[in-house]
């Protein structure tokens, strides 16, 4: 949710149209020229949502004049994948570019040859070193994963889940069934939880104290409103994207915190597809949201930009205020990696098992 | 059993007035019958008297119990007024048995079990059903339904019966019989008994008197012979049993007849006459099929009232034929034995089989046009 | 014998000639029409169900080649952990809602229908407005209401300590649900009622049963098949539900068949389309099944039709003072149903946020439909529905009223499996429409598919299949009420099948047409299951922009939508309303 | 104009049979009417001649072309036959005028427009109702509705016309007129018409000749005069007019006499017959109502045939008097002018006046309930 935008107008982001920066390759032009014959038209299939592209997209069309039909399909996190993976299966697929944040898909999608076009970003030296998650996948934006609470009834911000865990403890009856997170039985759930797991495998301690009082939702949206509601007091593993609207709104009643034992932060992964029909225009787009001007435009979506050189501001989310909030050695990010279906059934059996349900 | 009495029953609904005044005494154990075409206001009487409509006026009163007294303000509900009605689609509840069907008003009633059983035989018995009562309803012929229904109506002996149409949905053949069975029922239970129908011929054979009404106003109370043979009005005379009407003018009176130039053919016609008519007057003249005598055309005219005529068609009806004849412009009916009869005839009544009306009365719009000959 | 005893015939007029129809390949033109009707709807209501057949004993994905039929699907099905649970909830969710939504439409039918009640007309409407909110707003509304933290919820616990209910469990969805469901089941008694004898009423009474017993001895009995229909039709609609399942059920851990397929389906960390076939075929059973139970129930329906004598004036009982009962009863469902929930949504739309802990008049703001006003996609999405739904409609009921004909009005020789066809989507559940359809599109030769896959097109193809039951089942009534004469005197007098129902007939099926019109509308704006799989970025509907919203946390805009929706809705039927009053007038 | 010949038609509805082998030919110009209780398969009958129904075996034509027929396979719709047909129901269009109606076959046959007018008037002139040619249907009075479908089956002079109890939805008064008016217009026109219904006196009156159907099987088919003097059937004589069955044994023959010892009562009586009856056979022996003359009950028993009777009720029919007797269990109808008959009599009546049926056939369940006594 893109909120942000609507509270506090964030600057204009300045667009050097048709000029890229000068560490691009010399055949860039080239690249441009071919766009140019693509007639101008982009297909992405993403789970993005159109509040958090209307930025990226304006600023692209700016920069690269002749681009005027861009189409977002906004699909499931993994449908994403089913839906190109079926296309292609029965005759060529739209789609040019896929955007998720679905690790665990892309990965397994990833792992067959063929579904990814070879391409080496210009940007990636700029860039930090999970800004690509899988061959030929890049990270778009991050999302920490927050711990989220509801300002009037819990009194002072939770520093950590160790520390909710020690508040849920002392007054268990104020909690019990009060505290949300993500069912782990959806790919997202799945992979923030278990990352933060497996970086910090003595959370479990605490998370034995937070799941038998924690009820799993499905979607980030659930999760807000209700805290905000009331009807939960925090909750943890709340997508930072869509609950900074929230806070803005809400006027002090709904406030996030960065888990100080460990904040997930999930990549958005970027990708091109092999078949590609306007490739060129698709390997423009890959380069600007990667550069600093694209880092921007994301931000301004209300996504997280995490190009260094990309400074926050009033309505602009940057990677770096999480490591300042916690510290670079606390950020957990997320790895695009396949979970071996044992693997996954123990932790979600562990998991559920501890869930009050 | 008591006597039903209804005065100055009046009824409107919203702005139309259904019932004029209606006035007329049943008497104990009489089967009477309310008579007339359909929207004349028989049911909605039927209805009063049952309390399914409220009366905007009047008073209805069975023996000594006051029912309805607009005057008084009293009103008793169907249930608290204990009759028997049977309804022109049976109204059996279809999702019962027969012997459910007849059991309810006697659980209503708080009747104790074997009581209830025996009523229930007694009564199917005397509509000749006893074997069927374990069928459902729409396990039974038409005629079986209609007489499980009045069986129910008659289960909790009721101090009177209500009847609105009830042989109406059996075919032709089966509602004589229905209608001959009814009668002897009717009699051997000699339960007051009120019967609605537009049926004339039913409501001759089957009742004891009749009240003709129409278009809300009672035209006349009386024996069937009565309301036959000395209808009080043209409309009556209309209604029942066919009759044809001949308009003409007064010329003269001669003692107890008037003397009449018919509008249709012409001729003269002395008739009978206690009211009083006077000469130039418009007059109808109202004349049964059955009273005419055929003869030839050329006749010494002086012998009778004779009006010359030529034959359209015939019927047969059974051991007597039918005759449509020309008089004028006019159809008029006749009845004869004769098979044989065509071409030009003449048509001889008395002057005491007819009837005069001093109203220009005339059938119905419909009746008006199938009478006149277009040609 | 021969009676023609005057000789005065006029010249007798020379016979025009029969009129001439010409054929194709031998066979009358309406028989080309009939079957082209059938093979219409065979296709159109198979094309979701094989693939689905297919996709539950395919050992892969259909997309992936060299799939192997197997049982192993089934199999995995039934050993999957937590799957009996979701068979037995499934089964009490169902079963409470079928419960409730009888107890709450029958009474409420014959109160309206069969009493003096005051106020009787406004209630007669009201009774069905929550069928014109789609059970996903309804839940929503329900939320801020009477969840644990809802405004109802938060004032109760005030006032006593503590909340008597818990909106998320089984009984909690179900009532939900039921609310929902209610006019259906309503508008089915309903009409039985105003159809019935009125004299079974008045009998009844003359053999001294008061009004309470006329009720029960007479009047309910005799409303089991509409009871029955309506409950088969409640009972698979619930089964296929995924809204109330997913808001009320998912948190708390009470999972159903709906949220089962969603969360395999859709969500899950490597979506098994096996398993997800084999449940979708599991759910085409028991909805067949229940047809099949449903046939059998009403196999001698004689048993509650009275023999009709002349029209009798229906006349309502005089209830005294337990009418008063019955209007706090309604009163109560109307209101604390269907117009506080969706007051709230409305009121909701207007805030910032939406708690009781803060007074949402602080928050008050416009930036929710600034939002959904603001971004082309979501407007489009709003445009999309009007469309879908308006072309939609247009479409579903022509071809519904054709199917009446066919099945109803015509000698053709397999008019009862058109009928069937007609009915047929009503068991197949939404989810599986979708999905169904989506590989159909997929395998259409020579890339037919990729036109309509992901386009409006596909939309209304997905959503008219859901509508022709009700559009059928709309029309049918009104078209068995024109006498067979009617065409029959048509035919004679030459007019051929074809033309009997264009020209001659054609006037008197406009009411029921326009009447299947409104209903299939509605009932296609607020549908969106279909969709969930159907649906892409250039044709978003109202109700998958509301989810989407929803996932990303812009509740406000979420009501927003809600409320837009809800207002079209009430302003087309409220137009609709007027038309055909107007019609009926003329 | 041809003649409709109807040759071993055969219908089943799925299993059951509805019609069984008919076979009768309608001659030109003839009023031809199929007569029979409710279910007999009158409808269907008309419905296999008008093309609605397709018959599972036998020939239909009129004049030389071909309708039905089963062994060819040849089939004609309904459009194709160019047949007039009145509803029970008139079946008007209600969304158009009466002119739009009668308009519509001559739209299909693509009529010039003033030719259009000149039949439209012309047809309604028939039937009498030019005046309303620009009235709706639902403004018309029922027997106005009738005589409107009557124009628009004839506007476009089909070759045969085709009527499904089109009276019976008339009040019992209008019927009797309509009943008369039709046989006028119908013998005016000489079109051969084909009749149903299940009224026997609307069959004898109207017809040329009666086919009488029952359960599917046509039974006689004659003059309305041969019907009722002479039914082929003990079941037709129970269905045209009233009679009464009364069951015995052959005691003997005299000539062309049989002597029968009647059930009921247990007198003997002489009944002319020329079916072989031998001694010892169940018999019935018809005997209409009129047939019988009353006297008292103790007369020379030589005389004629007696039956010694009481007199149960009485009712008045209209001229003459019907009463209900009892003999032995049974109910026995009797016509008569007197009066004041009661308590015991005796019925007279001519050996050659009553019918003989070999079989102990019986009037249907109905009306065997209804006319034995339980008492
Ligand atoms: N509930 C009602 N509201 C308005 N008008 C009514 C109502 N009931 C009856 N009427 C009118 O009152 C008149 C008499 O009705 P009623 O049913 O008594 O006629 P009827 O003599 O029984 O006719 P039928 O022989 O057809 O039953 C009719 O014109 C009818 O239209
Ligand atoms: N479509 C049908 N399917 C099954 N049975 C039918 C159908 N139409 C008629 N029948 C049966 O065929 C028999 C004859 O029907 P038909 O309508 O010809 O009787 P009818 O003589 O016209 O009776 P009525 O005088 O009541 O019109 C009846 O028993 C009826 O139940
Ligand atoms: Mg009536
Ligand atoms: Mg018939």
């Amino acid at each position: 949710g893109g909120g942000g935008a609507a509270v506090e107008q964030a600057a204009e982001n300045p667009i050097a149209v048709e000029q890229v920066p000068d560490y691009y390759p010399a055949e860039y032009a080239q690249l441009i020229a071919g766009s140019k014959a693509e007639g101008g038209t982009l297909t992405i299939y993403s789970n993005t949502d159109q509040e958090n592209w209307a930025p990226v997209f304006r600023d692209f069309q700016k920069k690269y004049p002749w681009v005027a039909d861009i189409q977002a399909n906004n699909l499931d996190s993994d449908e994403v994948f089913q839906r190109v993976l079926s296309e292609q299966a029965t005759g060529g697929s739209p789609a040019d570019i896929l955007v998720s944040n679905a690790a665990q898909a892309w990965a397994e999608y990833a792992q067959q040859p063929e579904r990814l076009l070879a391409y080496q970003s210009p940007e990636l030296s700029k860039l930090t070193d999970f800004a690509q998650v899988l061959p030929n996948v890049y990270t778009m934006a991050t999302d920490p994963m927050t711990i989220a609470y509801n300002t009037s009834l819990l009194e002072r911000a939770p520093e950590s889940l160790a520390d909710l865990a020690a508040m849920a403890r002392q007054d268990p009856a104020k909690f019990q069934d009060k505290i949300t997170t993500r069912d782990v039985n959806g790919a997202f759930g799945f992979t923030v939880s278990s990352a933060f797991t497996q970086a910090a495998p003595d959370s479990w301690a605490d998370l034995e104290t937070l799941l038998p009082m924690a009820r799993p939702e499905t979607s980030s949206g659930t999760q807000t409103e209700k805290i905000l509601a009331g009807e939960y007091v925090a909750g943890f593993f709340i997508s930072g994207a869509p609950a900074y609207p929230v806070v803005d709104n809400s006027g002090g009643l709904f406030q996030v915190a960065f888990p100080k034992d460990g904040t997930v932060v999930l990549p958005r992964g970027i990708g091109i597809t092999p078949k590609a029909p306007h490739a060129n225009t698709a390997k423009l787009f890959l380069d600007f949201v990667l550069s600093q001007e694209g880092q921007r435009a994301v931000a301004e979506g209300g996504l997280t930009a995490y190009r260094p050189d990309v400074t926050a501001a009033p309505g602009l989310r940057t990677h770096q205020e999480v490591v300042d909030a916690v510290g670079a050695e606390n950020v957990i990010v997320a790895e695009y990696q396949l979970t071996p279906e044992d693997q996954v059934k123990a932790f979600v059996g562990r998991w559920d098992g501890l869930l009050a349900r | 059993m008591p006597e039903v009495t209804v005065g100055q029953l009046h009824k409107k609904f919203g702005s139309t007035t259904v019932l004029r005044e209606i006035d007329f005494t049943i008497r104990d154990g009489e089967f009477f019958t309310l008579l007339g075409p359909s929207g004349c206001g028989k049911s909605t009487t039927l209805n009063c008297i049952a309390g399914l409509e409220r009366p905007t006026g009047g008073r209805i009163a069975v023996g000594d119990t006051v029912f309805v007294d607009s005057a008084a303000g009293t009103f008793r509900t169907p249930e608290e007024r204990n009759l028997g009605m049977v309804f022109q689609s049976y109204a059996l509840w279809p999702h019962l048995s027969i012997a459910a069907n007849l059991a309810v008003p006697l659980k209503i009633r708080k009747t104790g079990k074997e009581e209830q059983a025996r009523r229930i035989t007694e009564a199917l018995d005397k509509v000749g059903l006893a074997h069927l009562k374990d069928r459902y309803p729409h396990q039974l012929s038409g005629g079986q339904q209609q007489r499980v229904a009045l069986a129910r109506a008659l289960v909790y002996s009721p101090s009177v019966l209500l009847l609105d149409e009830p042989l109406s949905n059996l075919d032709a053949k089966l509602r004589e019989q229905a209608r001959a069975w009814l009668k002897r029922l009717q009699t051997d239970l000699g339960i007051t008994t009120v019967y609605v129908t537009h049926d004339q011929d039913e409501a001759l054979a089957l009742s004891d008197r009749i009240a003709v009404l129409s278009e809300g106003d009672l035209l006349q109370v009386g024996s069937p012979h009565e309301i036959y043979e000395r209808p009080a009005a043209a409309a009556v005379a209309a209604f029942v049993g066919r009759c044809n009407f001949l308009r003409g003018k007064v010329e003269s009176r001669d003692g107890g007849r008037a003397v009449i130039r018919l509008e249709a053919g012409g001729a003269v016609v002395r008739v009978a006459s206690d009211t009083a008519v006077t000469a130039g007057q418009e007059v109808t003249v109202a004349i049964r099929p059955e009273k005419f005598e055929v003869g030839p055309a050329n006749r010494p005219a002086d012998a009778a009232n004779l009006l010359r005529t030529q034959i359209l068609t015939r019927s047969y009806v059974g051991s007597r034929y039918e005759y449509d004849v020309r008089l004028g412009k006019q159809v008029v009916q006749v009845e004869s034995t004769e098979p044989g009869l065509s071409g030009e005839v003449g048509l001889a009544f008395a002057p005491e089989s007819a009837l005069l009306y001093p109203d220009a009365a005339l059938p119905s719009e419909d009746a008006e046009e199938l009478l006149t000959l277009q040609v | 014998m021969p009676e023609t005893l005057t000789e005065t015939r006029p010249p007798v007029e020379p016979p025009l000639p029969a009129p001439r129809y010409r054929r194709l390949l031998g066979a009358r033109r309406e028989l080309w029409a009939q079957y082209a009707v059938l093979a219409f709807l065979a296709v159109l209501v198979l094309a979701p169900v094989v693939p689905t057949l297919i996709q539950s004993v395919l050992d892969r994905p259909l997309y992936e080649a060299g799939g192997i039929f197997t049982p192993d699907n089934y199999v995995r099905l039934f050993t999957e952990a937590g799957f009996g649970k979701v068979v037995l909830n499934t089964a009490l969710f169902a079963v409470g809602t079928t419960v409730l939504t009888l107890l709450i439409a029958v009474p409420m039918a014959v109160l309206v229908v069969r009493t003096k009640l005051p106020f009787g007309r406004v209630f007669a409407g009201a009774m069905q407005w929550p069928f014109f909110i789609s059970s996903l707003i309804l839940g929503f509304g329900w939320i801020t209401l009477y969840g644990p933290a809802g405004f109802v919820s938060t004032a109760v616990r005030d006032w006593l300590g503590f909340v008597p209910w818990n909106l998320y469990s089984i009984p909690g969805m179900a009532i939900t649900e039921a609310v929902a469901l209610a006019p259906i089941a309503y508008v089915f008694c309903a009409n039985a009622l105003r159809k019935s004898d009125a004299s079974l009423e008045s009998a009844a009474q003359v053999c001294g049963a008061r009004p309470l017993r006329v009720l029960f001895t007479v009047v309910v009995p005799m409303l089991r098949p509409p009871m029955v229909y309506s409950s088969i039709l409640v009972f698979s609609m619930s089964v296929e539900t995924l809204s109330v399942p997913l808001l009320y059920g998912q948190p708390v851990g009470i999972s159903v068949f709906s949220t089962f397929l969603y969360t395999n389906g859709l969500q899950s960390i490597d979506p098994d389309y096996g398993v997800l076939g084999a449940a979708s075929t599991l759910i085409l059973l028991v909805t067949v099944g229940l047809v099949a139970v449903q046939a059998k129930l009403l196999k001698n329906a004689q048993r509650f039709v009275s023999v009709r004598g002349k029209a009798t004036r229906p006349r309502r009982l005089e209830l005294g003072r337990l009418k008063w009962i019955g209007v706090a009863a309604i009163s109560v469902y109307v209101v604390f149903g269907a117009l506080l929930p969706i007051g709230g949504l409305v009121f909701r739309s207007f805030t910032k946020v939406f708690t009781p802990l803060q007074n949402p008049f602080q928050t008050l703001t416009t930036a929710n439909y600034d939002r959904v006003f603001g971004f082309a996609a979501y407007v489009q999405s709003i445009w999309n529905s009007l469309l879908v739904a308006g072309i939609g409609a247009l479409v579903v009921s022509f071809l519904a009223v054709l199917a009446v004909l066919v099945s109803k009005r015509s000698t053709f020789r397999h008019r009862k499996l058109v009928e069937y066809l007609a009915l047929a989507p009503q068991a197949i559940p939404g989810i599986i429409i979708g999905i169904g359809l989506f590989w159909a599109f997929a395998y259409l030769p020579f890339g037919l598919g990729g036109l309509v896959q992901g386009t409006l097109v596909a939309l209304i193809i997905g959503f008219g299949l859901r509508a022709l039951p009700s559009g059928f089942g709309s029309i049918a009534p009104s078209v068995l009420q024109l006498g067979q004469e009617l065409d029959n005197a048509a035919r004679v007098s030459g007019a051929d099948w074809v033309r009997t129902f264009t020209s001659v007939l054609g006037r008197l099926l406009t009411p029921a047409f326009a009447g299947a019109v409104i209903l299939t509308f509605v009932t296609m704006l607020k549908e969106y299951s279909p969709a969930i799989f159907l649906a892409s970025a250039d044709s978003n509907i109202i109700g998958t922009t509301m989810l989407e919203l929803w996932v990303q946390g812009n509740t406000g805009s979420v009501a927003a939508l809600a409320t837009v929706q809800i207002a079209i809705t009430a302003a087309f039927v409220g137009l609709a309303g007027l038309l055909m009053k107007g019609r009926t007038d003329a």
